[in-house]
């Protein structure tokens, strides 16, 4: 099978320091890839270099489409990458706060919308048709979820675990192949958790999803995860099957603690 | 209004904003020409009463303004507006709606083209500039000319046209000419220009309070040509210091000439305000009201054609001279040049110099 | 004169203005530095600043000395006009929107101006300053007055005194905090009603010393004397990066030679017009200014 | 579909109500003409107002010039049929297209910009476009002005009457646009960029794009209102755009609440009309007028709308929920 | 040494704690568990004296603190590191960890403070100098604690401290929070890791939907069935 995503060892640099470096990765269409890490190796920066929010210092990201056309990612800006079809969430929340929960969903639609501005001035028919479409899908993405009740609620009204759910919903909405999700149980308890990683096995088969999840919630991490990367101090330092990944001494000792593998 | 036992008439002036305090001495002079007149009996046997708005020196406020006082006020004829800008903006309504309008004061040439009811009671920029010119020229002997003007004031550009127009048509050269915005403080940039083009003469076409501060940066760069001003600087001996010295300006009245309308103006003018000295935008508003006066009575009525008719024929003898019209309605009268003194009690005054006539 | 001669001497011109200029500038930078607020009414603090000045030299008469207690009575008095305006004005509306804030600073600055013309003792009407007595020193064809080496020396001064203030001190690492977030700083023991209100005093004080300062250099004073250099210090604050306090410096320098330079060699009509058109090239080089910090949101 | 249509009929119905009815009793005299005067100028206050209202209500983008934009469609239009004599509907829409070039030129280096520097840029274009006017004489008269600018009609009897019509025409039909575009998927993108710029960027919005297109749109209407702003009043002059213009079209946005059309309206009609009222009170009203806009914002500070709209169709029915964008009603 | 009694809190309308009472003892480790939006953060707020009160009583060090203003009450060394970290982005490390000792004035004391977070934190020791909004999430955690302990705190509230971070580092966090509580700092800590919480406190209170639902011993609620179900997956 082919890589859906490839980056060829990307680094980047800010200030001094070398957040990121000869980072080499590849991802195949339909793998559900964990990356962990101590807190600063520089996951989230991959997720920024990957959707576009930074661009790399050197090296080079390739990305194939569902159309099965490759497209050098480089100093693309972010919504041209989502138009390729990757997605991602936030680490920090950045939901549309002031906006309703269906607005947030409606939005991330946009790319899809077939109409132009001359339809939504003269209300044509074709305007109402895509409306009427948009909604009804924006509302089946949040029925998966279980938050269409609260659709018409603005969004920093949720509370914080449903919130992270929505972000996930944003981003499906943009209709991606290769989703990335930024720490999606954090702040979610245990039972909450366990919730979710059905959740994202379940939108994975029906959306037919490559994804790359960051997480430190390790239940979760091993639990759905085929593959795990994990990075330390930019580097990747060990790479496998889960069972692999937590039994070698570099993981333990940079991030998993003695004490996890014992309670595991 | 039938039947009513006064005549409205509407004056539209700035009694607020930054040329307020010309706005409020017109507008005074306005009321006690109107007082004296209805203490005399009136007008065909009416008294006037003046419905004042305040044009907030703001042309599109001046156009409310306008409207009100012809349909809400329905005023027989309009005393305004003080500045150039505000008189053109409501120039054409009057002429299209035929309401008498005759301004105390604006200068600029095309006011009173906008037709043939709009009058007004000052001379023109284009004659001031003249003025100017010629003293410069003649009684100060100059041969190279600088002039310091405010690019975003028409009053101050229309002065800077017709002074170098007229300053070159009688010999000379302007050597340099210089601008700044409304508001700026610093003028050393464009003196130091000035100063390098080696001028006999300053001429500086603003108002008093940005003149005595232009003053200081002049002389303070060492430059000690006479300078020159217009109407405009009416009231500098009181804003100004020594650096004031040796300049002369054009003006419309001195009030100390011992002209008798002239005295009878300012002394009564003094008792009805705290004493204050009239200005000259007091003595054309004075001069604008009696003329208006004059003009109904000698119509009889107070029909806007017929004031019109009246106003074109026009001959009288007021405070800023003998007042008669010509073809574009603009009074034929002469200018006086003041001098910048300083006077026995040691203080800044003014000294009458000559007088020019169209 | 030469033009190598006309040169230095339109750049002195300019170094005094831009001087003037960076002295105000200063003042709104570091306002806005802490409270992310582009304090409208500076300009007119400065207006007041002079006033105040005006009428203790008037009363006192002029002299060195009656020139030091004119800047301490108004360094006081704008001190606190702007400890009330903010108890007042602003921090009712910390939580509002920043918009908010920035319609109610132009109501307060309108206020203040406005409020200076109807106000019987100030009204509309300019009137001269006094002055020390202007002494020219000349190198060569070249010439500065006392009042333009003052100007020039105490901006510099100032600068640096306010530089140490926010980097230094501990008080100015509380503004900063401050004007980071609010709640945490609270909840490490800063009393951050104090020190936004100490952060608009300081404002106020170097809004003061440059309005006594600007009505030396330029010697009249009136109720809307502090737009235009409000504005133009507001803009160099921009030019060198709001925030930035040797930005504001430099941009007020640069701004004043630019403006100078551009009136006394290209036209003077179009000085404003060339001063902002800079302003935009830098801008688009250089987005947050020349000397302001480019930090790229952690995202 | 059936409250679409009644909707639809309700707004179309109080719209012509307010045009037609309101336009015969000035024909008829019943409303004077200096009533009608203030009316035809809060109009077009409110047109104006409308356009800063979409950059910066709407995208978020904090704009302090547009008395610029306005200035450019006020001369424009009016140097149009003075100089080249084209018809007036012509002349407005040409003043509208050369706003909206200007717009797109200052906009495309400064709208990569953040916040507090684009009000500032903005700011300063603002001026420079009062000292442009003032030094392109042979075209703009300098700084005497241009004065006889053709009104809608020759006709003095007709002339208040029709130009309460026209603009207040010029008023709905900019207030539809604005309605049927940001209730839409284009709007939701360009609000989304008010939200969060990084969010909207990964969601697959050109934020650059959106901005651009609000900002010169902005331009085009605030240009159209220049350019009915210069045929009503017959005369213009560059001191007539300066910053406290611009802080006037400022304050009625916020005062209606940023980000609501309807509160744009209202406020523009309420402002225009204190202001003319406050003259009475001659150099208070310099003191009185802020005081009031400093209450309004203690006291109110989300406006009188805040993001919502006055939706005349729910006085009359079940109220709609809320929604940025989209059709009304969740 | 701290009591708190009745606590009624209100945003806008919504009610979101009902008469909340609980007590922290001298040297405790009291920990405060509940789903997400159970009104934890806002028990902490109200303490602080962040949000306002409708009515209820704080009471700290046997004085009454309700409606102090918050500078006030970090003063008595009540000290909250807030939920979000909430570091100062455009200070560096070490100039937040200042700001956490900024109402001490005891230089050489606060000389040897820093030593204490930089062997308890090397990380952010490497990190001195550069920009607290730059730092990644966990070390910004890591520096949130270690302002706070700049503080010299007698007591302690934590909201969430291990959200977001390596499970390594969760160890670590816990075990600096019994650390902390050794040296003679009583802890009030709020946490969605229920089980790591329990495992560390002397006694706990379960918050639902603005009310306190169940307390007791930490060992006791660990093995609770209910406790189990709802908070311990499992
Ligand atoms: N914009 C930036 N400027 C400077 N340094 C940055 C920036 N963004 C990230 N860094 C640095 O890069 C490193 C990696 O940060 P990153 O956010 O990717 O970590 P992470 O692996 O996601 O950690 P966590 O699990 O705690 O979220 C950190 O040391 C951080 O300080
Ligand atoms: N500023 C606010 N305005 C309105 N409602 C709020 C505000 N802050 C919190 N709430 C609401 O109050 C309730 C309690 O919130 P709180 O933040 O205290 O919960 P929490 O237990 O800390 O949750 P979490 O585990 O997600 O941090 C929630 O329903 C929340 O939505
Ligand atoms: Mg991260
Ligand atoms: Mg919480």
């Amino acid at each position: 099978m082919e890589a859906v995503l490839d980056a060829d060892n990307i680094s980047i640099v800010f200030g001094g320091l070398r957040a990121v470096s000869d980072f080499n990765f590849s991802i195949r269409e339909g793998e559900l890839v964990g990356l962990i890490g101590p807190n600063g190796a520089g996951k989230t920066t991959v997720f920024n270099m990957l959707s576009g929010v930074y661009s790399p210092t050197s090296g080079e990201i390739n990305f194939m489409g569902r159309d099965g056309r490759e497209t050098r990612l480089n100093g693309l800006a972010p919504y041209q990458i989502t138009k390729l079809g990757i997605a991602r969430t936030f680490q920090n929340i950045r939901l549309y706060k002031q906006l309703s929960v269906l607005d947030n969903v409606r939005i991330a639609h946009h790319q899809n919308v077939k109409y132009n501005s001359l339809d939504a001035i003269l209300r044509t028919k074709r305007f109402y048709t895509e409306e009427t479409k948009i909604e009804a899908e924006a509302r089946e993405l949040l029925a998966i979820f279980g938050i269409d009740d609260k659709r018409a609620e603005l969004a920093s009204n949720l509370p914080y675990g449903q919130q992270r759910k929505l972000e996930i919903v944003r981003a499906l909405a943009t209709n991606p192949s290769l989703l990335l999700l930024d720490e999606p149980a954090a702040g979610m308890n245990p039972q909450e958790t366990n919730a979710l990683m059905d959740l994202i096995a379940f939108i994975r088969k029906k959306f037919n999803l490559t994804i790359l999840l960051i997480e430190h919630d390790m239940s979760l991490v091993m639990g759905i995860c085929e593959r795990i990367v994990v990075l330390d101090y930019g580097k990747i330092i060990s790479e496998g099957v889960p069972d692999v990944v937590r039994k070698d001494p570099l993981v333990i000792k940079a991030y998993l603690g003695q004490e996890a593998i014992e309670s595991a | 209004s039938k039947g009513s036992n006064t005549i409205k008439v509407g004056v539209i002036l700035p009694i607020s904003g930054q040329v307020s305090t010309y706005g409020i001495q017109c507008r005074d002079a306005i009321k006690l020409a109107f007082d004296e007149i209805n203490a005399a009996g009136g007008v065909n046997g009416k008294k006037l009463e003046a419905i004042v708005e305040d044009d907030q020196a703001s042309p599109d406020v001046t156009t409310n303004a306008f409207k009100k006082l012809t349909s809400s006020d329905k005023v027989v004829a309009i005393i305004g507006a003080l500045t150039s800008k505000c008189s053109l903006a409501i120039a054409d309504l009057a002429q299209a709606k035929k309401v008498v309008m005759i301004s105390p004061t604006s200068t600029n040439e095309k006011v009173t083209l906008a037709g043939d009811y709009i009058f007004r009671v000052c001379y023109i920029d284009s004659f001031q500039g003249q003025v100017v010119a010629k003293f410069a020229s003649e009684t100060l002997k100059g041969k190279k000319a600088a002039v310091l003007y405010d690019v975003s004031n028409d009053y101050s550009v229309g002065l800077t046209t017709n002074f170098s127009d007229k300053f070159t048509s009688l010999g000379g050269t302007v050597v340099a000419k210089e601008s700044y915005n409304t508001g700026d403080k610093d003028f050393n940039a464009q003196l130091t220009k000035i100063k390098a083009a080696k001028p006999d003469v300053l001429f500086i076409p603003d108002y008093y309070s940005t003149v005595s501060l232009i003053m200081k940066q002049v002389r303070g760069q060492g430059i000690k040509i006479p300078l020159l001003g217009a109407d405009g600087w009416d009231e500098i001996t009181n804003n100004a210091g020594e650096e004031a010295l040796n300049s002369f300006y054009s003006n419309h009245y001195s009030p100390d000439a011992n002209d008798p309308d002239v005295q009878k103006f300012v002394t009564s003018y003094k008792a009805a305000f705290n004493g204050t000295v009239p200005n000259a935008l007091a003595a054309l508003g004075y001069d604008d009201a009696y003329v208006l006066a004059a003009a109904i009575k000698a119509a009889g009525k107070t029909d806007s054609a017929a004031i019109r008719d009246a106003l074109v024929k026009t001959n009288i003898k007021l405070v800023t001279g003998q007042i008669t019209f010509d073809a574009n309605r603009n009074p034929v009268k002469s200018a006086v040049i003041l001098e910048v003194v300083k006077g026995a009690d040691g203080k800044l005054t003014t000294k009458y110099n000559s007088t020019v006539n169209p | 004169m030469s033009f190598f001669g006309q040169l230095a001497q339109q750049t002195i011109n300019g170094l005094a203005l831009g001087s003037i200029y960076a002295l105000i500038a200063l003042g709104y930078t570091m306002v806005y530095g802490i409270v992310k607020l582009i304090n409208f009414a500076h300009g007119d603090i400065l207006m007041i600043g002079a006033f105040v000045g005006y009428f203790v030299l008037m009363s006192m008469g002029m002299s060195w000395y009656a020139l030091l207690i004119a800047f301490a009575v108004s360094m006081v008095v704008c001190a606190i006009m702007g400890i009330v305006i903010e108890r007042f004005a602003y921090r009712p509306l910390r939580d509002a929107p920043r918009i908010n804030a920035l319609i109610t600073a132009i109501a307060v600055s309108l206020i203040l101006e406005n409020g200076a013309r109807v106000i019987p003792f100030m009204g509309p009407n300019p009137r001269e300053y006094p002055v020390l007595k202007n002494a020219t020193f000349s190198l060569g064809s070249i010439e500065i007055s006392n009042i333009q080496i003052i100007v020039i020396v105490v901006s510099v001064a100032l600068m640096i005194v306010l530089n140490y203030i926010v980097n230094s001190t501990k008080i100015g690492k509380a503004m900063r905090a401050v004007s980071f977030d609010m709640k945490a700083s609270a909840l490490m023991g800063i009393n951050v009603n104090f020190v936004i209100s100490f952060t608009f005093a300081l404002g106020s004080v170097l809004a003061a010393s440059a309005g006594i300062l600007f009505s030396s250099a330029y010697p009249q004073v009136e109720p809307y004397m502090g737009i235009m250099p409000g504005l133009k210090a507001f803009i160099a604050a921009v030019f060198g990066g709001i925030g930035s306090i040797p930005g504001a410096m430099f941009g007020g320098v640069i701004l004043g030679i630019a403006e100078t330079l551009t009136k006394g060699f290209i036209s003077s009509q179009l000085s404003d017009a060339v001063v902002f058109g800079i302003l935009i090239i830098v801008l688009s080089v250089k987005p947050t200014g020349l000397m302001g910090k480019n930090v790229r949101e952690k995202v | 579909m059936t409250t679409k249509l009644r909707n639809f009929i309700i707004l179309a119905g109080l719209s012509v109500i307010a045009l037609v009815a309101v336009s015969l009793l000035i024909y008829v005299g019943v409303i004077d003409e200096y009533t009608a005067q203030i009316l035809t100028l809060a109009g077009v206050n409110v047109i104006v107002a409308l356009s800063l209202n979409l950059i910066t209500g709407f995208t978020g983008q904090l704009a302090l010039g547009h008395a610029g934009f306005m200035a450019i469609g006020a001369y424009a239009a009016a140097i149009c049929v003075m100089h080249f004599h084209l018809p007036l509907f012509a002349s407005l829409i040409l003043g509208a297209f050369v706003t909206a070039i200007f717009g797109f030129f200052i906009g495309f280096p400064t709208l990569k910009l953040s916040g507090d520097y684009l009000a500032i840029v903005t700011l300063g274009f603002g001026e420079i476009i009062r000292v442009i006017m003032v030094n392109l004489k042979d075209l703009t008269g300098g700084a005497a002005g241009l004065k006889g600018i053709p009104s809608f009609t020759k006709d003095l009897t007709l002339q208040p009457t029709l130009s309460f019509t026209w603009v207040i025409a010029a008023m709905i039909l900019v207030i539809v646009v604005m309605h049927n575009l940001l209730h839409s998927s284009v709007g939701r993108a360009i609000i989304s960029i008010r939200e969060d710029e990084i969010a909207a960027n990964s969601m697959g919005i050109n934020v650059f794009y959106y901005k651009m297109l609000s900002f010169t749109l902005s331009a085009f209407i605030a240009g159209l209102g220049g350019g009915l702003y210069a045929t009503f009043f017959g005369y213009l002059n560059p001191t007539m755009f300066n910053f406290l213009k611009s802080c006037d079209f400022v304050i009625i946005v916020v005062l209606g609440g940023m980000g609501s059309i309807t509160g744009t309206v209202i406020s523009g009609f309420v402002l225009t009309y204190l202001q003319e009222f406050l003259r009475i009170m001659q150099d208070y009203r310099l003191v009185i007028y802020p005081f009031i806009l400093l209450l309004i914002m203690l006291f109110r500070p989300q406006g009188l709308m805040g993001s919502h709209e006055f939706r005349l169709t729910s006085v009359f029915g079940p109220r709609a929920k809320r929604t940025a964008g989209g059709k009304e009603g969740v | 040494m701290l009591e708190v009694k009745n606590l009624n809190v209100f945003y806008g309308n919504i009610h979101a704690l009902f008469d909340v009472s609980f007590k922290v003892e001298d040297g405790e480790i009291i920990t405060l568990i509940g789903a997400n939006g159970s009104g934890k953060t806002t028990t902490l707020h109200s303490i602080s004296g962040i949000v306002p009160l409708k009515s209820g009583n704080v009471v700290y060090d046997d004085a009454d603190i309700t409606g102090i203003e918050p500078h006030k009450i970090v003063l008595g060394g009540l000290v909250q590191v807030p939920e979000g970290r909430r570091i100062f982005a455009n200070l560096t490390v070490q100039e937040n960890l200042e700001m956490g000792a900024y109402t001490r004035t005891d230089a050489s004391e606060i000389k040897r403070d820093y030593d204490v977070v930089f062997t308890n934190f090397p990380r952010l020791k490497e990190r001195r100098k550069q920009q607290g909004g730059t730092l990644s999430g966990g070390e910004q955690q890591m520096l949130a604690i270690g302002r706070a302990l700049m503080s010299r705190p007698k007591l302690l509230l934590l909201d969430e401290p291990s959200m977001g971070l390596a499970p390594v580092l969760v160890d670590e966090i816990f075990e600096i929070i019994q650390q902390i509580n050794k040296n003679g700092v009583t802890i009030l800590l709020v946490e969605q890791n229920a089980y790591k919480a329990l495992s560390i406190a002397d006694r706990a209170y379960i918050l639902e939907t603005g009310r306190i639902t169940m307390t007791g011993n930490a060992a006791d609620l660990k093995n609770n069935e209910s406790v189990k179900k709802a908070y311990l997956g499992g």
